[in-house]
């Protein structure tokens, strides 16, 4: 089998070796080459599609080789329908994050070609997170991928940007180095149980430990990924590490890189402890709808743009985990399907935000004002985001939206109930954003602010084809979760609820 | 009484030989070769008996052996950390080598016995003499080092601990500029290592009148048949203990190291830092895991504790540190607590684990003060954090050299420091010391903060306008940078066939 | 498929086109941008004439196969399906539908025609028209889809084309105020239809009309605990959407919207689509007398509530819009009354349909003589002026006000005999409010129709009133034409009753009358007179001030302001939720946050502190180490102990 | 007479180098204070050889002789130095470097 997910991995890996090589001052020359090769690594990774069954539950596209044999740690890469819809993800994203970000790096404080090689190591190490079935490589790319982006940020963000990065890093690693012993311990106890140390994701699952123990290693990974999904109350440094980033480092960090954390509770959290997770399942569903209507409110009180849409994300965020703990098949595969579309929509609302400021020169929402007269395209594809983050029906997060409702509410009722609060508060904090920035008299300021460019219609394009298409044809997606969220739950020892009316 | 002719196996201890052989040719270089000459003949000579005494370990390797009647044990434990001591010794002696850094020449002052400040001083300078005893001195404290963890009894152990130690004295005391600080540094290191010293020696003697041996074996026969006064051994563990912590910075005996790695000449700290720190946790492990490992139930709360409050301390005391090379000293002290984590372990995973942190950070260290003597003003170094700021607008490489460097202090994936943290970590936990697993994470946690603040200044903070600049790195330097990058990178991400070089070799002989 | 309807396979493949010829319009105008500007409203007018048409010959189809088996579905393709929640989107047109089908393509034609000359002089025309046609399709989604989910998202769709058209000219920052009113209101409904849809699901284990339907009637009890709360749900999402009590406020801000689009979609069909919800959920009321019960009040409260702020009102489409509350008031209350009423919920609201479309027309029509004023008190003698207007307006004010033959007195007496007949003491509350309401419609729309076109001119200066054109007036003319025979077309022969059966009330006994039927036209036909000749004499024999005067009674006042409803709001929910929001913030950045920081800063402390220890002279390190050795030889002592 | 005495006065003198050590000033008496601890030392060990039955701890003593000379060689260099600079011998004057 042709190793596709290696492959995948060191296209843009390699591609970020070649422009560092540039010669100096050929930035133009770096922002095709990055372009270039972010299509390649699309490319490739659609071809890939052609490997996948997507019938089976089970980890396909395996690759496995010997890394550091004394601790039994692999190269071990595959995927699920889960994994490999995130690897999609990153693929689709990274070259229109390129394409939107082709004049943000000029005020860095390095390179334009640095920029360009940081997101493409970010790209091959998404990747490589998402592609991990070794818990030990997992890790490392878990950590490893924190530098780029606290590089992406410190270097080519706003104010404020090094005291972000910073406080990016520390929560990440804080959260990192919790999770690093649970791995220790799990890798301590393998050792134990099948005499050879072993990191393998699904050798694993088949360790018989402690109810106690269990409790403790599944905190340990847990608050490592609710510090990166990230759920109140580890949220605080989201808002300020998007409001320092450039829209495309943005992207990448919320879009898809956070996903990490809800995707972790997903292949790592839930089979590897479940005991412990349904020991903890109260508790995290009492902060995932904490996260929902706390976000949503912050989200609603804020006057910077960036940091509304960061709110916005928390709250998003707080349904992903409500479903994956309802443990129902609709409630796992809306959460899959929710990490997904929010990535699109939150592309789209940053990559747009994003033109709009640098184009004002400002953040502040109240800077704006009557942008539809000025810049209707920019308008409209602004309004068309914001839709799709309150989750309009015919867009595509109200599908993973309901799914994630429907799925909470056949197991916790009360729970889904209070979530539903939240779509109320969608409609306030994305109508709010939406009067002050495009609607009303146009804002001094903004007479003159020219529409979307050319190359930022190609950008946009396509994130909101994606969103409206997916709100109509969920399916081709939900194929390929199901049969994962099936197995999952198979390793859980979950069952749907029965209809309670049904008899 | 009987005597006998002792027995030594000249070919076993060959490397230590060949070093302190070559320091002794040192020495006669500088009486007898004329001056404009000693420079090289003494670079040729140090670096080429290193060479040779590593070609002798490496020849030595699958030995295992008590050799010169018991006085030194040749196993792979000890050939493992004596081949890295010489690599990191070859870093060391290219860092004091090199003589394209400071507008003096050296590193070192020119006549160490003139006043600072002095005419004489100024004079000396001024005849453009560049001293050369630091080459013999390095080669003996280096001697001393490869001895240390081969001890295999206590007087051994004791007089390779004063080997090591006289030479690192006064070679604190020789830096070129700021001769106040640098006087100051040997004067503390020099009253404290021989306190120190004063202890593990009663401690030795206390051990003596328990086992009536000195032989780390014999003790261990001892304990195991529980022969004599239980009291007094225990009394003397305890003094033996700190002799050998003080030499590792372990708190609380850590209070020397800042001070003394500041006021040091760079590459002198660079290469005591290191090496020192190297060779004093193998007579620790050979001590703990072969003479007291039938005593582990009762060193073992003891050593977790020390580790514990190292760790946490370290880290604390680094948080607010203005000064670079004081900041790395302290985060030196946080390392030792994190070694010891793997020491307590007691089992073959803590050997292990230890071996490679060593490694690990032995390279690491010399990789990092190496830069810090790359970033210099008109006064020498320029070691103030502010000064710092905006280095890598000037210099990304040298700063991304850095940033490497303390990516993999603070343990992050793809550097040898997490490899490193993983091994030990691993190694306590499967003994049961989740709480130090614990605290050392935290610990951890906390180091990543004052690491990433300085890349956060060389990278993201505006440069000063009359910043330092930075150097381009001579040969030397850029040799010595350039082999504690490659080990820290290697390290990281094949560290297979070192970590299996370990597995065979940890094995200790008695 | 155990279904309540018939299915005639092969028939069906129309249906899509119902939504796709509205839904190609919009986006062939949205996507075009000023390509399109020149024709695109004739191509938006155009493809809702072709779905009205499609509708015609569904209808056609329709009639030709037997009552039980008119309802035709049409499989899409699969929308979502995880576990067990499958959701086909799939359309189903049966006799309930087909009358919103209608309806919507009709009036909605009629009101493309009209906004061709009514929008004429604006300059995002074409915009206006891709909303219309977006709405349409919406509108249709939501009446079309055969399961709960599907009706969300039509439900959801004309929510925001609702909002966008509300606030079509946003550039005044009130008209935007107004829009995001309208959604947020809406979203609060659509809470309920969400949480009505997970209960259907969890009980039911579907969320197809059929598969509730199917699930509902196995249900062992009546009232158990799911269907009410299901019912109470599906209630909350209907206040939402028919701005019924308590969710009433956003109607009247949302005639900031041009005329047209108050007469299509606040008026005749979206703030209708409760009406419609309750009707197609029959089988979940039915069983749930508690959610009924809940339903009636609803709709007794609103109607008398909509009426009273009719009377106050200056401004003629606050005015429209306040009686439209009432009158989907009568509906809602009809359809609460179950199999008894949903056919007469469901007259009204074809006959309101009309003729509501039709006064807003007239209204706008006359706005477009008057300079855009709105205020009755400015107006004023205008039948003269603009005859057609005042004749099409004057005849959907016979039939609102319920005079017989108009359409209006079939459909509202049904009502009220229906509401009398519910027994008891309970019968003749709501009946006697029913009748109430009648009186003070009569009134309030005498004096809306005396204020606009009798009496003296009270115009602002410069104006010179006029008629409309051609194209305002055609669908004006066609609208109370309904106005004036929809009523009995429908109501002779119990026609529209006997339609809908198969659908609402299969197997319903209709119970004797308790009152007469006659009586209670008589008591309705008196009320009527009463209200008109108070009106008469309170507007015709006094004079109507060009201000509105300031010395009025509380219940003037009260009324003025919407019976305080959105003072209510205001001080309740948004002042609250702006202090939450506020101060959640501060706590954000303080506590949370702040503990973040604090744990950095502590450890900053402890290590500035703690770095005093070392001292730097070499007599404390010696402490240190002694003191070490201590510690060392107690530890290993102790250990012993 | 007992051995355990010698170790007595070993344990004292050792006490005594300690506390010498913390509460003198003058660096040559500190380090002479060292020196008696050194010394102390190598009474432990002679009379644990004694008690023993062994040599190895009289020749142990020697060794610490030797080392002890090496010593002072070193850190006479050392202070001898400090104190042409800073015209004392004060160790409280030498605290530069510090926190």
């Amino acid at each position: 089998m042709f190793p596709w997910l290696t492959t995948l991995g060191l296209i843009p890996l390699i591609g970020s070796g070649v422009i560092a090589l540039l010669p100096k001052g050929r930035d133009l020359l770096a922002k095709q080459v990055a372009l270039a090769i972010s299509l390649v690594a699309l490319l490739v990774s659609l071809l890939m599609l052609a490997d996948f069954q997507k019938n089976s539950g089970g980890l396909q596209l395996v690759e496995s080789h010997n890394w550091i044999a004394s601790f039994g740690i692999k190269y071990a890469v595959g995927v699920d329908g889960i994994a490999l819809l995130l690897i999609l993800l990153a693929t689709i994203l990274a070259p229109i994050v390129i394409l939107a970000s082709w004049n943000e790096a000029e005020n860095g404080r390095f390179s334009v070609k640095a920029f360009f090689a940081l997101i493409l190591i970010l790209e091959a190490f998404m990747v490589g997170v998402f592609a991990a079935t070794d818990v030990f490589l997992f890790y490392v790319f878990f950590e490893a991928m924190l530098i780029p982006v606290y590089f992406l940020i410190g270097s080519f963000g706003g104010t404020q940007r090094s005291y972000a990065a910073v406080k990016f890093l520390l929560y990440s690693l804080f959260g990192g180095l919790l999770m690093l012993a649970a791995v220790i311990a799990l890798y301590v106890i393998s050792k134990d149980q099948f005499g050879a140390g072993t990191f393998d994701i699904t050798a694993l699952t088949k360790l018989h430990i402690g109810v106690q123990l269990q409790r403790w290693l599944f905190l340990g990974f847990f608050i490592a990924f609710a510090i990166k999904a990230p759920l109140w109350p580890f949220h605080t440094w989201l808002p300020d590490a998007v409001a320092a980033a450039t829209p495309g480092t943005a992207v990448l960090l919320v879009g898809v890189l956070d996903k990490v954390g809800t995707f972790g509770m997903l292949r790592y959290a839930l089979p590897l402890f479940p005991d412990a997770a349904k020991f903890f399942t109260p508790a995290i569903i009492v902060l995932s709808i904490i996260s929902v209507i706390y976000g949503a409110l912050l989200a609603i009180g804020q006057t910077d743009i960036k940091r509304l849409i960061a709110f916005t994300s928390i709250s998003h965020f707080g349904f992903i985990t409500l479903g994956i703990f309802a443990m129902t098949s609709q409630g796992l595969s809306g959460a899959t399907l929710y990490m997904v579309n929010h990535g699109f929509s939150t592309a789209a609302l940053f990559l747009i935000a994003g033109w709009m400021i640098s184009r004002r020169k400002s953040s502040l929402i109240s800077d704006f004002g009557g942008l539809q007269r000025v810049t209707p395209v920019m308008a409209w594809t602004f309004f068309i985001a914001g839709m799709s983050a309150l989750a309009l029906p015919g867009l595509s997060s109200f599908v993973s939206e309901f799914l994630v409702l429907v799925g909470t509410f056949t197991r916790y009722p009360w729970a889904a109930i209070i979530a539903t609060v939240g779509i109320i508060l969608a409609a306030l904090y994305v109508l709010i954003l939406v009067q002050r920035s495009l609607h009303g008299p146009i804002a001094p300021g903004n007479e003159n602010l020219p529409d979307l460019s050319r190359r930022e219609k190609y950008a946009i394009a396509p994130v909101l084809a994606v969103i409206i298409v997916l709100g109509f044809f969920p399916k081709p997606l939900l194929d390929v979760i199901n049969p994962t969220v099936v197995q999952t739950m198979q390793v859980v020892g979950v069952t749907d609820p029965a209809p309670t009316g049904g008899k | 009484m009987n005597f006998h002719v002792p027995v030594i196996q000249y070919a076993e201890v060959l490397p230590i030989l060949i070093v302190l052989g070559a320091a002794v040719l040192g020495v006669l270089v500088e009486a007898f070769i004329p001056r404009s000459l000693r420079y090289v003949f003494q670079v040729v000579i140090s670096l080429g008996s290193i060479l040779l005494a590593f070609v002798a370990v490496v020849r030595l390797h699958g030995t295992s052996h008590v050799a010169v009647e018991g006085s030194v044990v040749v196993d792979g434990p000890t050939l493992f950390l004596q081949g890295t001591l010489l690599l990191l010794a070859i870093g060391g002696v290219l860092l004091i080598a090199e003589r394209g850094l400071d507008t003096g020449g050296s590193a070192f002052t020119a006549h160490a016995a003139t006043l600072p400040g002095s005419e004489a001083e100024r004079t000396a300078l001024a005849s453009g003499i560049i001293q050369t005893e630091v080459f013999p001195l390095t080669l003996f404290a280096l001697g001393g080092m490869l001895l240390f963890p081969a001890a295999g009894d206590l007087v051994t152990m004791f007089v390779a601990l004063e080997v090591l130690s006289l030479p690192l004295y006064l070679m604190s005391g020789l830096a070129r500029r700021r001769r106040l600080l640098s006087q100051e540094a040997a004067l503390k290191y020099f009253l404290l290592g021989a306190f120190s010293s004063a202890f593990f020696l009663y401690g030795s003697a206390l051990i003596y009148g328990y086992a009536g041996t000195v032989s780390l074996s014999g003790i261990r026969e001892a304990i195991s048949s529980n022969a004599g006064n239980d009291l007094v051994l225990l009394m003397g563990v305890a003094l033996v203990t700190v002799g050998l912590l003080f030499k590792v910075s372990a708190v609380p005996f850590h209070a020397w190291t800042p001070d003394v790695y500041q006021g040091a000449p760079t590459p002198v700290t660079a290469f005591m830092a290191a090496c020192t720190k190297v060779a004093a946790f193998g007579a620790i492990l050979r001590l703990f895991y072969v003479g007291l490992s039938g005593l582990r139930w009762d060193w073992r709360p003891m050593l977790s504790g020390v580790a514990i409050v190292t760790m946490v301390l370290g880290v604390i005391w680094a948080l607010t540190q203005t000064d670079m090379k004081r900041m790395l000293a302290y985060s030196s002290i946080a390392h030792a607590g994190f070694i010891l984590t793997g020491v307590v372990a007691v089992n073959k995973a803590g050997l292990e684990g230890s071996l490679f942190y060593l490694a690990a950070y032995g390279f690491t260290t010399i990789g990092a003060f190496a830069i810090v003597t790359l970033v210099r003003d008109s006064t020498g170094e320029a070691t103030h954090l502010s000064q710092w700021s905006g280095l890598a607008r000037r210099s990304p490489l040298v700063a991304s050299t850095f940033a490497l460097f303390l990516l993999a202090y603070a343990g992050i994936p793809l550097t040898s420091g997490f490899v490193a943290k993983f091994a030990v970590f691993a190694a306590a936990y499967s003994s049961g010391s989740s709480a130090l697993v614990i605290v050392g994470v935290l610990s951890s946690a906390i180091a990543a903060f004052f690491y990433i603040r300085v890349i956060v200044l060389m990278f993201f903070a505006e440069p000063k306008e009359d910043g330092p600049t930075v150097v381009v790195p001579p040969i030397m330097t850029t040799a010595a940078i350039t082999l504690a990058a490659s080990v820290t990178l290697v390290l990281g991400v094949m560290p297979s066939s070192v970590l299996d070089l370990i597995k065979s070799a940890a094995r200790f002989t008695f | 498929m155990d279904s309540a309807h018939a299915l005639a396979a092969g028939s069906s493949s129309l249906l899509v086109w119902l939504i796709a010829l509205p839904a190609l319009g919009a986006a062939i105008l949205l996507l075009g941008g000023r390509r399109t500007d020149k024709w695109g409203h004739v191509l938006a007018t155009g493809l809702s004439g072709g779905s009205f048409v499609v509708g015609i010959v569904e209808l056609i189809r329709m009639l030709g196969r037997s009552g039980e088996n008119r309802g035709v579905s049409q499989h899409l393709f699969t929308w979502i399906s995880v576990g067990h929640f499958n959701i086909e989107a799939g359309l189903l047109l049966d006799q309930l539908s087909i009358c919103f089908v209608l309806l919507i393509t009709g009036v909605g034609t009629l009101i493309h025609i009209y906004s061709i000359t009514y929008m004429e002089h604006d300059l995002d025309r074409r915009r206006f028209f891709a909303y219309l046609n977006f709405f349409i399709a919406a509108m249709l989604l939501l009446v079309l889809g055969n399961s709960y989910l599907n009706l969300y998202v039509g439900w959801e769709g004309v929510g925001l084309a609702s909002y966008l058209l509300i606030g079509f000219w946003n550039q005044k920052p009130v008209y935007a105020t107004a829009a995001k009113k309208a959604f947020v209101a809406n979203r609060v409904g659509d809470f309920g239809l969400s949480i009505a849809i997970m209960i259907a699901f969890a009980t039911f284990g579907s969320v197809s009309f059929d598969g509730v339907a199917a699930g509902a009637g196995k249900l062992a009890n009546l009232n158990s605990g799911a269907l009410t709360a299901m019912g109470a749900m599906l209630l909350l999402a209907a206040a939402g959407k028919s701005a019924q009590f308590p969710l009433q406020s956003w109607l009247g801000d949302a005639m900031a919207g041009p005329t047209p689009v108050s007469a299509l979609i606040h008026a005749a069909t979206m703030v209708t689509a409760g009406v419609y919800l309750i009707t197609r959920s029959n089988f979940v009321f039915d069983r749930a007398p508690t959610a009924q019960l809940l339903v009636v009040i609803v709709g007794v409260i609103t109607l008398l509530f909509g009426a009273v702020i009719g009377t106050a009102k200056d401004d003629i489409k606050k005015a429209l819009a306040a009686s439209t509350m009432s009158q989907i008031g009568y509906m809602i209350l009809a359809a609460g009354l179950g199999p008894a009423g949903y056919a007469f919920a469901i007259m009204h609201l074809l006959t309101h349909g009309f003729f509501k479309a039709g006064m807003f027309l007239g209204a706008g029509s006359v706005m477009h003589g008057m300079n855009d004023e709105v205020d009755m008190r400015r107006y004023g003698a205008l039948r003269k002026f603009m005859p057609a207007t005042f004749v099409t307006f004057g005849l959907g004010y016979l039939a609102i006000i319920g005079v017989p033959p108009f359409s209006g007195f079939y459909s509202k007496d049904k009502i009220i005999e229906a509401a009398f007949n519910a027994g008891g003491a309970r019968g003749l509350i709501i009946g006697s409010a029913a009748l109430l309401g009648a009186a003070i419609t009569a009134f309030y729309m005498t004096r809306v129709m005396i204020m606009t076109f009798f009496g003296k001119a009270r115009w602002a200066e410069g104006t010179h009133p006029h008629e409309s054109g051609k194209l305002m007036v055609v669908p004006m003319v066609i609208l109370a034409i309904g106005s004036v025979g929809a009523g009995a077309l429908l109501s002779i022969g119990s026609s529209l009753k006997n339609w809908l059966e198969p659908v609402v009330s299969r197997g319903f006994v209709e119970p004797t009358p308790r009152l007469s039927p006659l009586l209670v036209s008589t008591l309705a036909i008196g009320a009527v007179a009463l209200g008109v000749l108070i009106a008469y004499l309170k507007y015709v024999r006094q004079p109507i001030p060009e201000l509105a005067p300031t010395d009025v009674s509380i219940f003037t006042r009260a009324a003025r302001r919407d019976l305080y409803q959105d003072a209510f709001n205001e001080s309740v929910f948004m002042r609250p939720g702006q202090y939450l929001t506020r101060s959640l913030g501060f706590l954000d950045r303080v506590f949370i946050d702040g503990a973040v920081n604090g744990i950095g800063a502590l450890f900053g402390g402890t290590s500035v502190r703690a770095r005093r220890l070392q001292t730097g002279y070499v007599r404390t390190y010696s402490l240190f180490i002694l003191g070490g050795a201590a510690i060392l030889v107690a530890a290993m002592l102790a250990a012993r102990l | 007479m007992n051995p355990a005495n010698y170790l007595f006065v070993s344990a004292l003198l050792f006490t005594i180098g300690a506390l010498g050590v913390l509460t003198r000033r003058n660096s040559i008496v500190i380090f002479m204070c060292v020196e008696l601890m050194l010394n102390a030392a190598n009474l432990a060990f002679v009379t644990f050889a004694r008690i023993q039955g062994n040599l190895d701890g009289q020749v142990i003593a020697f060794f610490t002789m030797v080392v002890a000379a090496c010593e002072v060689v070193v850190g006479l260099a050392i202070i001898v130095s400090i104190y042409r600079s800073r015209r004392s011998a004060s160790v409280d004057d030498v605290n530069l470097l510090k926190f």
